[in-house]
């Protein structure tokens, strides 16, 4: 919360909110986020929101490990994080207060509904004495509210079950919230009566407990003020809410039409990643054919074939399931066909944290397989750019014959932010070069040459059912031109030196680095991925401090842009911060032998722009 | 699909540039040329075809074809198959696989492209061992065999090829041999017709690992009471003289002599490859030598749903239903608002 | 192997100190419940068992068991379970795994283990749905089940469990619900007690994502018409009152009526475990709900060689054979000569 | 060849000799270089092999697909590798002379067989005139002779069939290289005899052919001069020949010894390990237990378990397959299990070259995982030293319980070698430290805690079997000190840095990196695994000119000795060389930023010592 200000009738004008809502799995939380967010979005702030799930589908009630968050962030200005610290959180029982707490900023508002705190419920959340009662909570505005018990009373003539009731009390606290930030009912309540409308029972219990929950806020007068977050000065246009995940499938779909292609989509379900794959197969109108194979193997596999088969071809996981495709990955690379492997990046080793973020598999991605095998890396760096970035992954596979992994994580592919509905009539097409026909020289009998390049060394693709094109491919060592086996040392080298080249040259073909900031400075912030907010957020502020500092975003890790060497050079200081141990920066290092700094974090989730301001600052006092 | 009248090609039109690289003496040979005289009685041109094999001695198969050919990695044919038909229906996809290939690492996706019965056609060429990697035991080498990694004998009890695929509920289940080319032609040409997923279990020599593994089934002197040759809605004869039946007795088999006239045709089991439920196929999948004749031909062909054919019929319904879907309209689902 | 008497254990015993984290209401709930159960019936020490899981809600079981317990990664408890098995056959080893843990990305490793025959108890609990990455379809969903990545339903034709095991010549085939406790408890312990892979089949109801997949078979009203509870030697009847039976007509299974007395007990088809080829054990896998009442029980149980137990002996042999091997021997192999 | 001085009665002196027989594959030069090796081994040269086999297993006679070659190095003085030029060539059809006659030295010895150069034969190998009789050979000396010819008439009189007397004409030019060479026939009549004693008719026939052979050379005219290549001076003891593979075999096997353990080897046939797979499962009297398992992830999946269960586990494959495992290994580094991973390189990517070598697999071997997986890597850098460096990754994972992947290649797994033969009784016991009971603190309650780690942070081993030390491990992050499983952000950071730093701890427990040569100068030359016998030979050639460079071999590769950062800078260039595109460069580079050069080469084959050397002096000249 940066800035505020008190207008006259307990009216607090704020410049941007965070809140979380934190209760059991069984409570409704996700939803009630999801609900706000979108009624800040069409009132017109800039939004951007952070769900965590607990990793069980749902774990006994009442204990930490079931608590589910939504961090909604929403401001007049323009935002780029979820929100370093939490100015309202909504805890609907003992272990959602205990674990959210730490991250409410101190004199912050915690609302709670008292009636979920009795003896077990404290129990079940490892606390001694009720910290309702105790003074553990002195540093916070508390606000106990009778949530369970008014939502009874406000349906006590619902036809409804007592436990569907009790479902209801989660529409309290949005009415209540509502309230509190001048929100307006009107979308919540169109939405309760789209979704609920065969269940006109369900539609009137909600809408009711909410209107309840707002007139709560009214006249208890526990609250001195409401707040207001005025709408955001975003680019004009047309606006909705997109998630990370959903991007990327329109992304896809979008990249296919642009080639004029099918889209396939075959995937193994995996946490964060399945909804990409919820998400398309919706989309069958559009000729997108999703497979769910029976496992990653055979899902990257039926992609190979597809691609083969002439589709634009594309595979989704998340780390433990790219790990199992490096092999079939090295066959694409071999066969220069296209194909584009999204990874959702995920907590790891192994099994790791699945519902959490990180972004440890940049190595993987760069490295998993057998032999001399690169391909392209690029990574989306929000909700919204994931929409961007996966056009622009099957632009670089169709173009330039060859496999691109693209990179997003957790956090922005479940995270939602406003996105400027892009203009379609404004979208290039992707100009993909099919052989045209028999392509050896001179007299015809050579047949098809599928291994004759052109001159970015792309190799010509020819699509079964292609009469005269016939041919055979493989994951052998091929000769250069004909594509027939070969295992002569110099073709080897040849071919090697080959692949490397045909990926180096897509830098040809990819925008230079850019940086926000200074030309030239102090202090270089070097990211990729998801950082991005966070990262720029910190840059802004030390820069609006008057430091020296800017941000290099990198998008394309595989080929760098050209310029990345000579951008590094220009700052006295670099920095890279991720969420690992330093894949980037070892890379950089070892390729510009830049003796940059780390900032690292593996705890499952993002960065706190604070984090990234307090490094800042380290390096420019030393 | 052009109407035009096709080119008359022959067997040699479907052979590719590339030397054969198999051992002298390799059943993949027979199996080669028996698969390349078959393709122009299917009258379908070559640039519609594709073959798909893993690795192995087998899966070079490919090269060998003028058509389309993808020589994949180690047991993930049938996935690849998989993706290739589900873009393109339209294309004629054959999947060549081997024992070790199709059964040890690549079971999995076999079962499951089995089981989804999409229509490509499985050869797997099973010479009961590794040939490529120089002769291990594969998952269909009899308990005790000797090879470079079971020197005392292997332990495993191996899987009948065609006991797992009628496991895995296929449509269509045939068995042949190298040797007999008459008969493998025709099984290949009945699996090419099959709509489904075609599995045939060829067996097939490897003269340098696991030499004579089938002599059984090839021997002039003995495969005629060694083996059973099917016919559809015949009864279940062999023996060189037409003189054995296969009788069921509760749900054994057993062989019954028609020699001395106790038994006549009709007592005998009588073949019939379109049984709803696949018991028969299953039953007559257990029958091995020496104990009975190996039964060779089609055990089992039934129409079953296509799976690519549900992909495409979801999609075509969707556009129906929808529309072709529009990429404006996309971009507009959900809350939009103007700012 | 001590000969001291054990301490008697109880159910409560072999419970760990872990909170357990399924759905309330879970079917799983009731199938812990009841593993613990019998567990002090085996009368194996806590130490010399182990739980081995792949991923999946499923999967989560042995963190709940005060055993041994390994919680793998997706699909690959089977083969994970035959190193234990391999290294030290003293072990008592369970694997639990889920229908897509076990039959779609594990598919391969569960038929080799159970070809193999390794003594160790597979319980696969099938609730025809991926629960832990909430609920999208497995390989065991019925055709046309609309889940989360098959909104317009989906065109992959099911597997089925137990045949796919009898196709993989399992040596012990059975199957139980969550809801009936007492006979899954028996098929647990008598998957225990068996010696070799026993197989048994879960149905278990996911009552989030998949909820009454299998009222069929646990409501009052009809459960008794649906299912056909197997006994060894006993005829096949099943029934609210005992008056319907299964017949043989040829290969294919009809239910008849005991009621007007055409028929009676002795025209029925006898159940038998024993018999050496699984041709009626695979039959009976064939019969599902509606057509058919599904079989409750064990299929099949015979004996067979253990894999690990011909890995040992074959050791032991060596041994005997050779001597136990000596450092220096192998050092000296081959030509030497002295420098 | 390096020097040769002629005595009298036309011996010429030599003090190593390289030849190379090279024929199809059915005519059994496999058979006859292991033969000619063993009897120069036993005659007391030092020898260095280098096998070559065709990728099919029999491709079509007398195609260039189907040439097979051995080319074995022998010598009066220490051999490091198989030689870089060929002295003698013996070619058994125009193929094999086509293939081969690049490597033969101007004026080198090349010996036909001249009844295999028919019109097919030389049509089949693309010949368009006879070599034999064109004036294309006329830089070497050419040796005509009619082996098959004398062959046939050497058995006129054999019992033995057509084809089996033709199976015998290796053995003519067996008899006839041991007549030039000065090798005794009694070690290889004695083999026959051993070989085909159940066969006396093809025993007398091979053993009549190798006497023919003998004899033939001694009158037929044709040579100059025979060649005398003295006794080596190794250090005194009894010697064998070993191959990297069966080093490595019976390193297992000893590692296992030494930590009074039961070996388990899953593994899954490939292409050059599956060698390992075969000689172990011929010491079941050792209880080495092998699995051939039904693939790759099933391998590793069975020797996590039998690790979990107590055996020493081992898991051996080459690259394809290493990819596969990534997921499983990273399972194993979770749960903290010792675990060797044998790593036979060969050329890839993909399938590649299945039987060539190559070096490319550090990348994978490091980064081919999801998330931050950190274990150790080694090489071992000759045939014999795959048995200690097997040992020593036994010892590593068994005292650190971390999970070692252990690279050799394809051509030391192939190549054989003299080995002196190491003393038994001279071996250090591996030290393996079990859970000796409960490990809690204080009450007994809280039962075992298995990752309570000690001061190297390793965690306690304890074995299903033990009474009261029951507990559960998976792929899920888990709490420090219980192992149950935990999502706790500082606990995913504490754990990710403790993986860490476990594995960085082995450097204490290590030897430091060592060099040959002087302690600092003009150049530093280093490499990793295979490629040892090259560098050396190349550095001690440079030094022996007055040159100030010294060569670092780096055994360890994660982590890396702990001095090794001050190493590098004490040379003014580092040159890195390297059979993959630069992968250790690129990590010393990133580690120690490290401006190093580099010498490069992707053939399928090892370095010639020339080109290491070339490249040395090109770095000096600058
Ligand atoms: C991932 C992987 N693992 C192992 C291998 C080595 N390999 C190649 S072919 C083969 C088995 C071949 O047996 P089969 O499928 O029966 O074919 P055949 O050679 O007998 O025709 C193996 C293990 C490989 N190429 N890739
Ligand atoms: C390699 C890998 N792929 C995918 C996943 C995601 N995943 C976890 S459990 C599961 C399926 C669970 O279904 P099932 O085995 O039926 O178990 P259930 O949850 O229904 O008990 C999947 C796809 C994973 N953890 N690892
Ligand atoms: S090894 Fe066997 S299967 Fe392979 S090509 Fe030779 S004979 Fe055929
Ligand atoms: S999702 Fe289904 S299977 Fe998983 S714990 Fe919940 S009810 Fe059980
Ligand atoms: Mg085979
Ligand atoms: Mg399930």
């Amino acid at each position: 919360m940066t800035t505020q200000t008190k207008t006259a009738k307990g009216v607090e004008q704020r410049t941007d909110v965070t809140i979380r809502f934190a209760g059991d799995s069984g409570d409704g939380m996700q939803l009630t986020g999801t609900q706000f967010t979108r009624t800040s979005a069409i009132f017109g702030n800039d939004i951007s929101t952070f769900p965590d799930f607990p990793a069980e589908i749902r774990a006994p009630a009442g204990t930490l490990a079931g608590v589910s968050g939504f961090q909604v962030h929403f401001g007049s200005e323009e935002l780029h994080t979820p929100g370093d610290e939490v100015d309202t959180l909504v805890a609907f029982n003992p272990a959602a207060l205990k674990k959210n707490i730490e991250d409410v900023v101190k004199g912050g508002l915690v609302i709670v509904n008292e009636d979920s705190f009795g003896k077990t419920d404290l129990k079940k959340a490892g606390f001694e004495s009720n910290p309702l009662e105790d003074d553990s909570l002195s540093q916070y505005r508390l606000i106990k509210i009778p949530a369970t018990k008014l939502t009874k009373e406000a349906l006590k003539d619902s036809p409804l079950g007592t436990k569907a009731v009790d479902r209801c009390k989660n529409f309290f606290a949005l009415g209540l919230v509502s309230w509190l930030y001048g929100r307006p009912l009107e979308p919540v309540v169109e939405w309760i009566e789209r979704k609920f409308g065969k269940n006109p029972d369900v539609a009137n219990a909600n809408r009711d407990v909410l209107r309840v929950g707002h007139a709560y806020g009214e006249t208890c007068e526990y609250f001195e003020n409401t707040y207001q977050v005025n709408k955001a000065k975003l680019t004009p246009g047309k606006y909705r809410r997109i998630s990370g995940n959903d991007a990327t499938a329109l992304g896809f779909i979008f990249g296919a039409r642009l080639a004029e292609k099918d889209l396939f989509y075959g995937s193994y379900p995996i946490t964060p990643a399945s909804d990409v794959l919820h998400a398309l197969s919706r989309y069958k109108h559009f000729r997108v054919k999703t497979f769910q194979a029976e496992d990653e193997i055979a899902a990257i596999c039926s992609s190979i074939g597809a691609s083969f088969a002439g589709d634009l071809a594309t595979t989704g996981t998340s780390g433990p399931g790219l790990a199992l495709k490096g092999e079939a990955l090295g066959l694409a690379v071999m066969t220069e066909l296209p194909l584009v492997v999204l990874n959702v990046q995920r907590g790891g080793p192994s099994t790791g944290l699945p519902t959490k973020t990180e972004q440890a598999d940049l190595f993987q991605a760069m490295y998993g397989r057998n032999g001399e095998c690169p391909l392209v890396v690029i990574a989306a760096c929000s909700p919204s750019d994931c929409f961007a970035t996966a056009i622009e992954a099957c632009r670089i596979t169709l173009e330039h014959m060859t496999p691109v992994v693209l990179l997003t994580d957790g956090f922005i592919a479940n995270g939602e932010e406003p996105w400027a509905i892009p203009d379609v009539s404004q979208m290039k097409k992707i100009d993909v070069k099919y052989a045209e026909g028999v392509n050896s020289n001179g007299n015809g009998e050579g047949g098809f040459l599928p291994y004759k390049r052109d001159d970015r060394l792309v190799r010509p693709w020819a699509i079964p059912g292609t009469a005269g094109l016939q041919h055979r491919i493989g994951g052998l060592e091929k000769q250069d031109i004909t594509g027939n086996v070969n295992y002569e040392p110099a073709n080897h080298q040849h071919m090697i030196d080959t692949r490397a080249k045909k990926v180096a040259l897509i830098a040809d073909n990819i925008p230079e680095q850019a940086v926000e900031g200074p030309d030239e400075g102090d202090l270089l912030v070097v990211g990729w991925g998801g950082t991005y907010g966070a990262l720029k957020s910190a840059c802004d502020r030390v820069r609006s401090q008057g430091k020296k500092v800017a941000h290099c975003h990198i998008r394309y890790l595989n080929p760098f842009p050209k310029n990345l060497g000579d951008v590094l050079k220009r700052y006295k200081k670099v920095l890279v911060a991720e969420l690992n141990c330093g894949q980037l920066r070892f890379i950089l290092r070892a390729t510009y032998l830049v003796d940059a700094a780390a900032l690292n974090k593996v705890q499952g989730k993002p960065f706190l722009i604070s984090e990234v301001e307090n490094k800042i600052n380290e390096l420019l006092a030393k | 699909m052009s109407t035009e009248a096709l080119p008359q090609l022959t067997a040699k039109d479907f052979a590719s540039d590339q030397e054969i690289r198999w051992c002298p003496g390799c059943g993949d040979y027979a199996i080669l040329a028996q698969v390349k005289k078959i393709m122009p009685d299917l009258g379908i041109p070559r640039e519609k075809i594709v073959f798909v094999s893993g690795i192995g001695c087998s899966s070079r198969f490919p090269y060998y074809m003028n058509t389309y050919g993808f020589h994949t990695i180690h047991g993930r044919a049938p996935a690849l198959a998989t993706g290739v038909k589900v873009a393109n229906p339209e294309l004629t996809v054959f999947v060549v696989t081997g024992d070790g290939d199709g059964l040890s690492i690549g079971g999995n996706h076999l079962i499951h492209a089995i089981r989804r019965n999409l229509d490509v056609n499985i050869l797997l060429f099973n010479n009961r061992i590794y040939g490529l990697t120089k002769g291990q035991y594969s998952p269909t080498s009899e308990l005790g065999k000797k090879t470079k990694s079971t020197p005392m004998g292997s332990v495993d009890n191996p899987l009948h090829p065609l006991s797992i695929a009628i496991g895995a509920e296929a449509s269509f289940v045939a068995r042949t041999v190298d040797r007999n080319v008459q008969h493998m032609a025709a099984m290949i040409k009945r699996a090419a017709e099959h709509r489904g997923t075609a599995f045939i279990e060829i067996y097939q020599n490897c003269n340098i690992f696991n030499d004579g593994a089938f002599l059984f089934a090839t021997e002039k002197e003995q495969k005629d009471d060694t083996t059973l040759y099917l016919e559809h809605g015949k009864p279940m004869i062999f023996g060189k003289d037409g003189d054995k039946g296969i009788r069921l007795n509760g749900l054994e088999p057993e062989i019954v002599s028609l020699k001395d006239g106790n038994m006549k045709e009709d007592d005998l089991l009588f073949h019939d490859e379109k049984l709803g439920e696949p018991s028969l196929a299953y039953l007559l999948s257990r029958m091995r030598y020496p104990e009975f004749p190996e039964p060779m031909g089609v055990l089992r062909c039934v129409d079953q749903p296509l799976f690519e054919q549900g992909v495409h019929k979801q999609i075509n319904d969707a556009v129906k239903a929808k529309g072709p879907g529009k990429l404006e309209d996309i971009l507009l689902e959900g809350d939009t608002w103007d700012v």
